[in-house]
């Protein structure tokens, strides 16, 4: 079924009966060409690109639970591409020029906003940093604003301009940055995918990887054997668990962002602002709750919820730079687990294992590369090669020492 | 109108008056009401609005789960949005306003909203709003954010202050209701650590709700007699207006405390503290919450949870109506009705969807069971109802009874999932309980009293002996088992009209119809999909209600359908509450350097680095630009001598025997055969490769060396070392400790330095260019005797020393730096200075150090000895760390010498265009140099050692400019290092 | 060399101020050194007792020697703060021979004492370790952190603690211990 | 969460800074044969286990001691903590 006012209008006047389920629950065939292991953003994207761009339908995508569970259910929504290294800018570039024309090309509307994102700095030498990244991001093709401290007053005057105990000096801004309503992100994946033959099976989780002489020839799951020429892992925060079933170590460590959500407020913040001296960054929801977040909590777990450091953390770090949201309430506080790399940079890439591809390492960035993940893993599955913004995403980087390091903290991925 | 719904006395104070605005009408209340007893007192039903459809709202509940009456409360900064008028305590002078509306609250023009609802059922903007594609931006999102939000803040910043703080006990008793005080009791008397914390302002819970007697006395004097004897133990911590929001790993629990709240002012006093409570045991006591019946139009001002409507005659003497009828499933509902008659309300009617007999006798009302209602009339609040029989009975008031879910939140934050209790139709904790939690009352289903006493004293009797203390007998308080029976009953399927399940949101019964059509089906799609119980309320009336009308349509069990994710907080929790303390100036603890006031009263403009304030220049008078400042500065350092304080450099105390040894280890280059008396400058790799901090180290003994770390680092590379030495070598005869605090330390330099510091270094220490070469170092005495240390360092490029005294000198011994140099003009210099003459001099620092370079990148790789091995000695020798196109630092000058240079440019050779492929390196720092007279730069560029005197674009599209540079040695002072040495 | 002689400033200028029977004050003339042990410790050990009548403590505990009026804070398992209640000139410092590390810290903390009966109500809102007395006992020492600030706590009787805090951010943590009395009702 | 220090007993987390595995005891032989690879391995990868998993911990805000705790990943449940000198000293290293 097409979407479209007219659509609205018409059950509307029909008492809302005559919608059809957005997807169908197939059970799953005993083969596919390509098995996508994991229902969320990223193994959905995967699914819908692979059948619209590459013709490539006899596509099952296997969730444990229900589709968009994972991250792209929990997340804070930010998408941007202000990165600064050559091997991510163009990459994080292709994702925000996909999200541009994402609802149309997918028909469902996923609340696309782009009201910029606006990174704050407090020192000379994080100025210098901000400009080194502006630059690159202009160099790739994204957009940039380098703002004084004048500058970002004027764009977001609630801020504490006058009594910081760190200044604000200015400010990074991408006016193409913004936020999008995340699960409908999985569910237009979805529906798209679904609508061009694509198996996206709910409740099916994946125990073993049927793996024969260096050849993968397909998965157990909870609901049978199912045989495929490619399996493509995308499980972003259980990537060593799946992966181990491969007998593959990782460059990665799960852990756990918290994010938050206030109350429903009246308008109050502009886009999304990110505070440079201290972890928190916040943007306004269409309903208008705050959403906001900082830093990981810094241990390795599985376990989807923080603890109470981080929580005030953030919130001492939202009061330093916004004392208005001293009385707005914290409605909810959850976690996600991250897939947390060494270097802070994802993986798109083939394994040793003949068959077996591997899509995860996202940190905490994983929502806004969806759609370019999306893209990207489906190029590799489809060609056999990897698409030209994602050369550098590869699993032995470390081994050649060519990391990507935006943060330069080094293999210690808590810090990423 | 004054208080014309006041009918007694309950436990208000209606001796005394206070005054209150709604609306900006002013209205009377009493001490011990909140605002909404006080509301309904004056007749005030209609409250506010809904999130979605704007219909009008009225109160609902009598407790924090309240949906519907949640108002702006004070005025100005001031202002709280979303404020539960249920649990707001009336004060003198309370202003409050509704919320969510345009125009007046009677009259809302969005309320057209309603009026479109066929085509604003769940999910609907996923539909649509999507052409054209630019009216999203322009029109279609900024509609919908105008009309996003309930209430508003001020936009001010918070006026009020927040407190922290940390408590320990025993046990931690969660609610001080019936089950709450009777385990306080027992743990209490048993001597254990008890803290009993309750959300109310008045202890008791629902007691005060009811009109049960307890060891036959009133229920609320045996709350008075039970606190007057927890108050009189030292081991038992009373507290009210305190909420438990959270159960966290481990025994950790957060609770808000709310100091003020209840007062006109908060004089100055933090408005709320939150606690962290680490308690061994927790018992939770938190009670239970009553759900409503879906039926068409449920949602309009007069239907209100029985028993709520109980608690407001009961506890504050008011009837939500004057003539009131009451729709059941159970028993309990019943109460509401004979507890109005007793007060002399008119009952008008009793409706149960149960087919029984009825289970009490209520005068003056018709009773009709196995009946339920399907509609009501009356838009700002009812006056009818409608019967599944047909008939319609007038009632200003219906109030609802779907039966009660027990309080599970905090049993369920470490994600333990509730179970589902057929018999009680309500789900009870379930699962895995945080560690060290039990749960007794009405939160573990036990919902009659004398239930829920005695499952406090014998939750609490285990708890003590899982803590081996033994138990304090107390005899288990007498109360009637009352009747709860309950018959699962969730939606009035004979109601044509919409039958709502979230109040606020606007989610109901068609809602969740289209959802399942739709495909949503898991109950966390259902409640993304149709946003059930994502409201203030997180659900607390809706979910169960939402996801047992899911399972109907999906033919499944409730337990089947499960429930959302439970997420701390409880209840919401103020931003302001979690930072505490940390915001303004106090957000993070300020350091300040030894010579801080000297500089202060020299007029330093100073620079937050890290949580350190150093002065970053001194202006003299008529200097009005920070670059006249520091040029001076420069060149008079340059010239004759300047002086900066560098004690933020962190220093650490390396000592033992292995010291030698250990710095071997932890320095890419060699340390073990540094000289006593002599400094080296040392490069750190992190275990990858990449450099992680530089610095001197200087050997005072032959077991002693004394490591300086750069100002970002200090407490980095002490843990690391930490590491090392516990780690990694953990029989290496080698001591650690910081002495960054100990010494304060200035660095003279400049050519009249040695002539300057000959007047202050006392005579015994010889510091002429032979006695005290370059990179010297020695322990000696200052001004008549104060112990010191010398280091003959630069980091100008001058000739240059550090010297240290103890920490409670360095004030003085800036004055007296300063002072000793009069005669060669000697000047203090800020960081600003000191980061010119570091560019100058073509040192790497923070900017070059940034996490990403390797020792050959900034032109050290020799430097990284392999003759031992180091901490990233193996790792750096990888292959793409040592490419042909690897970065060097170079110097940058502008080809057009009146240029200025930007940090952050990036390179790109002549003719290409600047993208990414062509790029090339970027410009890491720059200064103006007085020295040179012109910009100059650092930059990591592909090939730089190679390319000396290659002309580059400095490419800076961000701010516009394009520069034509010249790759020069970053050496742009004296390469030779004759001054330093000299 | 000019006649120029240096003046010994204290971290907080000798704060002292009264809340009602509670007790804030600076603690100065107070010389800290840090022993830390060498591998093979039992000579440091045998010399700190014959040297400094006292013995080595637990981690987590200090000892004291009355009549030197001198205490051993056990800080970490190999290394221990020595607290003076005199200034020491450079000579006085004890040797301990080679086989315990020695550095001054007398610079490096700001010293408060706080006693009377708001003392724990004050602490209880910036302090994480549990003081009730049955728990942090008279010989309890430890380091812990305060307001994003390091803080050796020691109790050195009922109701009153010495709190080390490091000298260059001792402004921020009197504000803090002060504002924590200031905020109990 | 709640660390039960050997020495200290029951800490605050928040008082400790988290490192990783501590499989990072065991820095590999630079003279090995196959230094490289081993440091590759020692450095970046992880066995990233969901269960119990031996992690080290950094009493920073304490007693400066480097901690091996034993905790679940899945639960966040702390069966063991032990000092990490200790540990390393089991595990052979010396100096």
């Amino acid at each position: 079924m097409r979407y479209s006012a007219l659509q609205i209008l018409k059950q509307g006047l029909t008492g809302n009966k005559g919608w059809t389920p957005a997807w169908r629950e197939p059970e799953p065939r005993t083969e596919y060409d390509i098995i996508i292991i994991g229902g969320g953003g990223h193994g959905l994207a995967t699914a819908y690109y692979l059948a619209k761009e590459h013709g490539i339908t006899n596509v099952a995508v296997l969730e444990k639970g229900w589709l968009g569970s994972g991250n792209i259910g929990r997340n804070t929504t930010i998408i941007r591409s202000n990165y600064m290294l050559p091997g991510n800018e163009p990459f994080y570039e292709l994702s925000m020029k996909l999200w541009e024309g994402l609802e149309q090309d997918f028909n469902y509307n996923a609340m696309i906003s782009q009201r910029g994102i606006l990174n704050l700095c407090h020192s000379d030498p994080q100025r210098d940093a901000y400009a080194r990244r502006g630059n690159a991001m202009l160099m790739a093709g994204a957009d940039a604003v380098l703002l004084d401290a004048d500058g970002v007053r004027k764009l977001c005057p609630d801020m504490d301009f006058d009594n910081a105990r760190f200044p604000i000096k200015g400010g990074l801004w991408q006016k193409r940055g913004g936020t999008v309503r995340h699960d409908a992100v999985a569910w237009g994946y979805a529906r798209g995918a679904d609508e061009r033959g694509v198996d996206i099976i709910q409740n099916c989780e994946v125990t073993g990887l049927q793996i024969n002489n260096g050849v993968c020839t397909g998965v157990d799951t909870t609901r049978g054997k199912i045989s495929a020429k490619k399996v493509a892992v995308c499980v972003a925060g259980s990537s060593s668990r799946v992966m181990s079933m491969a007998g593959m170590r990782l460059p990665i460590e799960s852990h756990v962002l918290q994010a938050f959500v206030s109350e429903g407020l009246k308008p109050t913040i502009p886009g999304v602002v990110t505070f440079g001296a201290g972890h928190f960054y916040i943007s306004q929801s269409d309903k208008g709750g705050l959403v906001f977040g900082g830093d990981i909590d810094g241990y390795n777990t599985y376990a989807q919820r923080g603890n109470l450091p981080t929580v005030e953390d953030v919130c001492e770090g939202g009061m330093a730079l916004m004392p208005n949201l001293g009385r707005a309430r914290l409605l909810r506080m959850w976690g996600g687990v991250m897939d947390m790399s060494m270097d802070g940079t994802p993986f798109i890439d083939k394994t040793d294992i003949s068959g077996l591809f591997f899509n995860g390492g996202w940190c905490y960035g994983g929502f806004k590369a969806t759609p370019a993940s999306g893209w990207c893993y489906a190029h590799l599955l489809a060609t056999d090669q990897p698409h030209e913004t994602a050369t550098q995403l590869r699993l032995d980087r470390f081994k050649r020492g060519r990391m990507i390091d935006e943060k330069g903290v080094g293999a210690q991925p808590n810090l990423h | 109108m004054s208080q014309t719904y006041r009918i007694g006395r309950g436990l208000v104070d209606t001796n005394s008056t206070i005054k209150f605005a709604f609306n900006d009408q002013q209205y009377t209340g009493h001490p011990g009401d909140t605002l909404s007893s006080a509301l309904l007192a004056n007749g005030i039903r209609l409250v506010g609005r809904s999130f979605k459809y704007h219909r009008p709202r009225g109160i609902f509940s009598a407790g924090s789960e309240e949906p519907n009456a949640l108002v702006e409360l004070r005025r100005g900064a001031y202002q709280e949005p979303n404020t539960r008028a249920t649990v707001a305590e009336l004060f003198d002078g309370l202003q409050a306003r509704s919320q969510n509306h345009r125009g007046p609250l009677g009259f809302d023009f969005m309320g057209v909203n309603d009026l479109l609802s066929p085509f604003l059922s769940a999910g609907f903007y996923y539909k649509t709003f999507m052409w054209p594609k630019a009216f999203w931006e322009k029109l279609y999102e900024p509609v919908i954010r105008a009309s996003a939000g309930l209430g508003s803040l001020s936009g001010k910043p918070d006026p009020d202050s927040y407190d922290k703080g940390f408590l320990h006990a025993d046990v931690l008793i969660v609610g001080a209701g019936p089950s709450g005080l009777a385990a306080a009791l027992v743990a209490g008397e048993s001597g254990a650590r008890v803290i009993l914390a309750d959300e109310d302002f008045r202890p008791g819970g629902r007691l005060h709700a009811e009109t049960m007697l307890v060891d036959d006395i009133s229920g609320e004097q045996w709350v008075a007699n039970t606190l007057s004897r927890l108050r009189k133990m030292d081991n038992v911590r009373l507290m009210i207006r305190t909420t438990v929001y959270g159960a966290f790993d481990h025994g950790i629990y957060g609770a808000l405390e709310k100091k003020t709240d209840h007062l006109a002012s908060s004089d100055g006093m933090p408005r709320q503290v939150l606690w962290r409570i680490y308690a061994k045991r927790c018992i939770v006591c938190a009670g239970a919450t009553e759900r409503s019946i879906a039926f068409g139009n449920n949602d309009r001002p007069g239907i209100m949870l029985a028993g709520a409507v109980r608690a407001y005659v009961n506890r504050w003497g008011v009837t939500p109506g004057k003539r009131v009828a009451v729709f059941t499933n159970n028993d309990d509902g019943w109460r509401t009705a004979s507890d109005l008659v007793n007060q002399g309300v008119e009952v008008s009617a009793v409706i149960d969807s149960r087919d029984i007999d009825a289970p009490l006798s209520i005068s003056g009302a018709s009773v009709v069971m196995g009946a339920s209602v399907v509609d009501t009339m009356g838009r700002a609040g009812i006056h009818t109802i409608k019967l599944s029989n047909r008939q319609t009975i007038k009632a200003d008031c219906l109030a609802v009874s779907g039966g009660w879910n027990p309080n599970v939140h905090l049993t369920c934050h470490q994600r333990g999932r509730p179970e589902w209790n057929e018999s009680q139709a309500c789900f009870v904790p379930g699962g895995v309980l945080p560690d060290g939690m039990s749960v007794a009352g009405a939160a573990n289903g036990a919902l009659s009293l004398s239930a829920a006493l005695s499952s406090g004293i014998d939750s609490a009797s285990l708890t003590l002996q899982s803590l081996s203390i033994k138990p304090a007998s107390v005899d288990t308080p007498r109360a009637d088992d009352e009747s709860t029976r309950v018959s699962a009953f969730w939606h009035v399927k004979e109601s044509t009209k919409r039958c709502w399940i979230d109040l606020q949101n606007d989610v109901t019964t068609k809602d969740i119809v289209v959802s399942h059509q739709d495909g949503f089906r898991a109950v966390e799609h259902l409640k993304r999909y149709t946003t059930l119980g994502m409201a203030t309320d997180q659900g607390k009336t809706s979910n169960v209600l939402g996801l047992a009308i899911m399972a109907e349509h999906a033919g499944k069990s409730i337990q089947e359908t499960g429930t959302t994710i439970f997420r701390p907080p409880y209840t919401p929790v103020p931003m302001g509450a979690f930072a505490g303390r940390s915001r303004g100036k106090d957000f993070r603890p300020t350091r300040k350097t030894p010579s801080h006031a000297w500089a202060e009263a020299r007029g330093a403009v100073f620079v937050e680095t890290g949580n350190w304030l150093r002065a970053q220049w001194f202006p003299i008078d008529g200097e009005t630009h920070w670059r006249e400042s520091v040029d001076r500065e420069v060149t008079q350092t340059r010239n004759s001598v300047g002086i900066c304080d560098v004690s933020t450099l962190g220093k650490i105390d390396v000592q033992g025997k292995d010291a030698g040894e250990f710095l071997n280890r932890v320095y890419a280059n060699t340390f073990a055969t540094l000289a006593v008396g002599k400094v080296r400058y040392g490069i750190m790799l992190r275990e990858d490769g990449i450099l992680m901090d530089d610095g001197t180290t200087a050997r005072l003994g032959e077991n002693h060396f004394v490591m300086t770390t750069t100002t970002a680092n200090a407490v980095g590379v002490f843990r690391h070392m930490e590491f090392c030495r516990q780690c990694l070598w953990p029989n290496l005869d080698v001591q650690l400790i910081s002495a960054t605090e100990q010494w304060a330390q200035f660095a003279v330099a400049g050519p009249n330095a040695r002539k300057l510091l000959q007047k202050v270094v006392d005579a015994d220490t010889p510091i002429d260019n032979e006695s005290f070469p370059f990179m010297a170092c020695g322990e000696i005495s200052i001004c008549g005797g104060t112990p010191g240390r010398l280091f003959r360092i630069s980091f100008s490029g001058e000739l240059a020393y550090e010297i240290a005294v103890p920490t409670r000198y360095g004030n003085s011994m800036m004055d007296a730096l300063i002072k000793a140099g009069e005669e060669f003009q000697a000047v203090p210099y800020g960081t600003e200075a000191l980061g010119v003459m570091r560019i100058e001099k073509g040192h790497a620092a923070g900017n070059e150090l940034n996490g990403q370079t390797t020792a050959a990148n900034i032109g050290l790789g020799r430097m990284v000895s392999k003759k031992k091995d180091s901490i990233g000695n193996t790792l750096s020798e990888r292959e793409g760390m040592n490419t042909e196109n690897d970065l060097a630092l170079v110097g940058f000058m502008p080809t057009n010498k009146s240029v200025s240079l930007s940090a952050g440019a990036h390179f790109v050779s002549k003719g290409n265009e600047a993208n990414t492929e062509n790029d090339e390196g970027w410009m890491t720092s720059v200064a103006y140099s007085p020295s040179l007279e012109c910009s100059i730069g650092l930059g990591f560029i592909q090939r730089g050692q190679d390319r000396m005197g290659d002309i580059v674009i400095a490419a800076d599209p961000l701010r516009g400019g394009t520069t034509e540079v010249e790759i020069v040695s970053p050496h742009f002072i004296d390469p030779e290092g004759e001054r330093l040495r000299g | 060399m000019a006649n120029i002689t240096l003046q010994a400033t204290s971290p907080l200028n000798k704060y002292h101020q009264q809340f009602g029977d509670t007790t804030l004050s600076e603690m100065v003339d107070l010389s800290i050194y840090s022993i830390g042990l060498a591998i093979q410790p039992d000579a440091a050990l045998r010399s700190i007792n014959d040297v400094l009548g006292i013995a080595w403590p637990e981690t987590g505990r200090y000892t004291v020697n009355e009549s030197a009026k001198v205490q051993l804070l056990g800080l970490q398992a190999d290394q221990a703060f020595l607290l003076v209640g005199a200034d020491l000139s450079k000579d006085a410092r004890p040797n301990l021979g080679a086989s315990a590390y020695i550095t001054d810290q007398s610079d490096s903390w700001a010293a408060l004492r706080l006693s009377g009966s708001m003392s724990r109500r004050a602490l209880e809102r910036i302090c994480p370790v549990d003081l009730h007395p049955s728990v942090f006992k008279q010989d309890c020492v430890t380091r812990t952190s305060m307001e994003h600030l390091a803080v050796i706590i020691l109790c050195e009787a009922d109701d009153q603690y010495l709190l080390l805090s490091p000298t260059s951010s001792a402004e921020s943590f009197l504000h803090a211990v002060e504002t924590s009395i200031k905020n109990i009702y | 969460m709640i660390i039960h220090h050997p020495l200290l007993g029951p800490r605050d987390a928040a008082e400790f800074v988290y490192l990783g595995d501590a499989s990072l005891i065991n820095r590999p032989d630079a003279s090995a044969d196959d230094a490289a690879e081993q440091f590759y391995e020692y450095q970046y990868l992880r066995d990233n286990v969901a269960g119990e998993m031996r992690e080290l911990w950094y009493h920073e805000q304490g007693d400066r001691s480097w901690l091996v705790v034993t905790r679940n990943t899945l639960t966040h449940e702390i069966s063991k903590v032990e000092l990490a000198r200790d540990v390393a000293r089991a595990n052979g290293r010396d100096r």
